[in-house]
């Protein structure tokens, strides 16, 4: 079959376009390039024809979005109050858990000894079960170090959230990263911090009310 | 007791949060706080006077029978540790870590702790899916398509040719070979006496008779016979059954088993 | 432009067009000229937007569509086909539909009463429809006896599928069995017993696949 297939031209550019304008506009989630061009015939270059595309669309009502490694259509930021029949009421997060996605973002891959080095308090289960069962942080590899920790990495479904490429384009993340508070500094000797994780740690924390900031 | 500390108008302010230690996630997060009103740059902080200041706060606690958590305490302890270090001229002999080392890490955390707090703020004030943009309202399903595709040789051909054009060289089953029949009533009773022990879904092929494997007229029998008790009993009631998919391998098990 | 009750003149067309463009891609349904002006900010005319709107995406991937009295997004008509995924699953052919191709190559032009009288035991519609949908067999002339009986033989793409030249090539009966393949053992999985008649052949399959080691 793929040997007949490859005999026919690919698509003209323009109609390549068109295709994959067809595709993510039907899809509610990123389209990887690679998802994209299984589904298009044989000898289709994606990167160009979303290149195209990308461009069609700047300033329109809806916009094309790289999101991690996928595209996808999303409407204008700038329009959003005209779409607020659409918003569907998300559960409040607690402080702990903001500050805990925050830390995974900016510091992944990172376990979760680290997570609470950083807020100088142990990290419930609760915290953590939240942000995985929203699907915007999933587990990395394991650290080769002793006990071998899992650690926490942000997913697709956060940069899509927050409107991000990748998480390099976290906000101020350069100038975190240039001042020296990303790196992972042991403390000297002994310092008083928060005890070993406590797996019964009060559930709690994921009902507490956004403190605003 | 407290005219006895310099009340300087940070250490006044400072005081204030004595009442509400359930704020605290902590006491890194209270010494952050606590920080925040010498309002300087924390990389300007001055951590003896911090440590004077959670100090204070942690008397105070105590003078109102406050209970504190462990670790406030824990870094009360410390802290207290580090202000002497910090009072005294360095010790050539001490070891680990300089005083000036740990007051250095300790304005480390919590300039980190500081900006991780600004980070998510600034996270969370970004335009969000759902709330500021939004994804296709209408999604147009992928839709699998299943394509099937039939396969045979001309061995099979053959084979299946030969095995018609040979059928009538067969004599008929032998009652001697009635040994080979695993009856339905059989098959019953096996699996009425092994269903109670099976705790989750099984194969039926598992329920077949010891030594079937080897003889494939018994198998071929008691793979029929079986799989007819396995629905008499789902028809009673007994059990349930379940295939994931055509010529998957047909699963039992008890009714009323685990659920999940 | 109808301005007349508005204290605020309506956005340019150019921005009403956006607005819609943004609204009907994040509406979870059709909306309506009404409620679309509902939405807008007051004096904007939604029709000429709208035809504005339609004539863009003319010819596109996604295609502006009346539905009912309602406006929506909708991938077009001729690009259906990219909103399918091909899941390939080969199968073997069922035992009676095995016998019975075999029974048309070696016998053809042969009726369905031929068949039936060779194999021992009625074959089903639904096995010979099978053979015909895959294209292996065909009608050929009808019988001059009565009733005047369809025939069937096999056709190219059966030829072409098994590798043969012609159906002459299928070896004969001496050379079957000169091949081993006359054993009086039958093969396990081609014991006597069909006297029922094949429909129930797709239940014998599973229990084949089984017994086959």
């Amino acid at each position: 079959m793929d040997e007949t297939e490859s005999l026919f031209e690919a698509p003209p550019l323009a109609e390549q376009e068109r295709m994959i304008e067809g595709m993510l506009f039907a899809s509610s989630e990123p389209l990887s390039k690679r998802q994209i061009e299984a589904r298009l015939p044989q000898g289709c270059d994606a990167a160009e024809a979303l290149s195209l595309l990308s461009k069609r669309y700047q300033g329109r009502g809806v916009e094309l979005r790289k999101v991690g490694d996928g595209w996808a259509f999303r409407t204008a930021p700038d329009l959003g109050y005209l779409m607020q029949t659409e918003v569907k009421e998300a559960r409040k997060l607690s402080r702990a858990a903001i500050e805990t996605l925050a830390i995974i973002a900016y510091h992944q891959p990172v376990s979760r000894a680290e997570i609470e080095e950083i807020r100088g308090v142990s990290v419930s289960r609760g915290t953590l079960d939240q942000l995985l069962e929203l699907e915007w942080i999933k587990l990395g590899r394991r650290r080769n170090t002793p006990g071998r920790p899992v650690t926490f990495i942000v997913t697709q479904t956060f940069l899509d959230q927050f409107g991000l490429e990748s998480s390099r384009d976290l906000p101020g993340i350069k100038e975190l990263r240039d001042a020296g508070l990303l790196d992972n500094r042991p403390p000297p000797g002994a310092m008083p911090g928060h005890e070993a994780s406590d797996e019964n740690d009060d559930q709690v924390e994921m009902f507490e009310e956004e403190v605003d900031p | 007791m407290l005219e006895n500390h310099n009340r300087t108008p940070e250490v006044i302010s400072a005081e204030a949060f004595v009442v509400d230690v359930d704020g605290f996630e902590g006491p890194l997060d209270m010494l952050l706080t606590l920080a925040r009103t010498q309002k300087v740059d924390l990389r300007k902080i001055s951590v003896l006077a911090l440590a004077e200041q959670y100090l204070l706060f942690v008397d105070e606690a105590k003078r109102l029978r406050l209970e504190l958590a462990a670790d406030y305490l824990v870094m009360a302890a410390w802290l207290a540790y580090l202000k002497s270090r910090l009072l005294l001229p360095p010790d050539p002999e001490e070891e680990g870590p300089s005083a000036d080392d740990l007051a250095a890490h300790l304005a480390f955390q919590l300039e980190r702790l500081e900006a991780m707090r600004t980070a998510a703020a600034r996270l969370m004030g970004r335009d969000q899916l759902g709330r500021d943009f939004f994804a296709r309202g209408l999604p147009e399903d992928v839709q699998r398509r299943c394509v099937i595709t039939y396969k045979a040789s001309v061995l099979d051909l053959m084979q299946a040719y030969a095995v018609i054009r040979t059928r009538g060289n067969f004599t008929p089953l032998h009652l001697d070979e009635r040994e080979s029949i695993f009856t339905m009533e059989q098959a019953l009773d096996r699996m009425k006496s092994l269903i109670g022990t099976v705790i989750d879904w099984e194969e039926l092929k598992n329920f077949l008779p010891d030594g079937s494997g080897a003889d494939p007229k018994l198998r071929r029998s008691a793979t029929a016979s079986t799989f007819a008790a396995s629905l008499e009993m789902a028809k009673e009631g007994l059990v349930e059954l379940r295939q994931t998919a055509a010529f998957e391998p047909i699963q039992v098990r008890r009714k009323g088993a685990s659920d999940g």
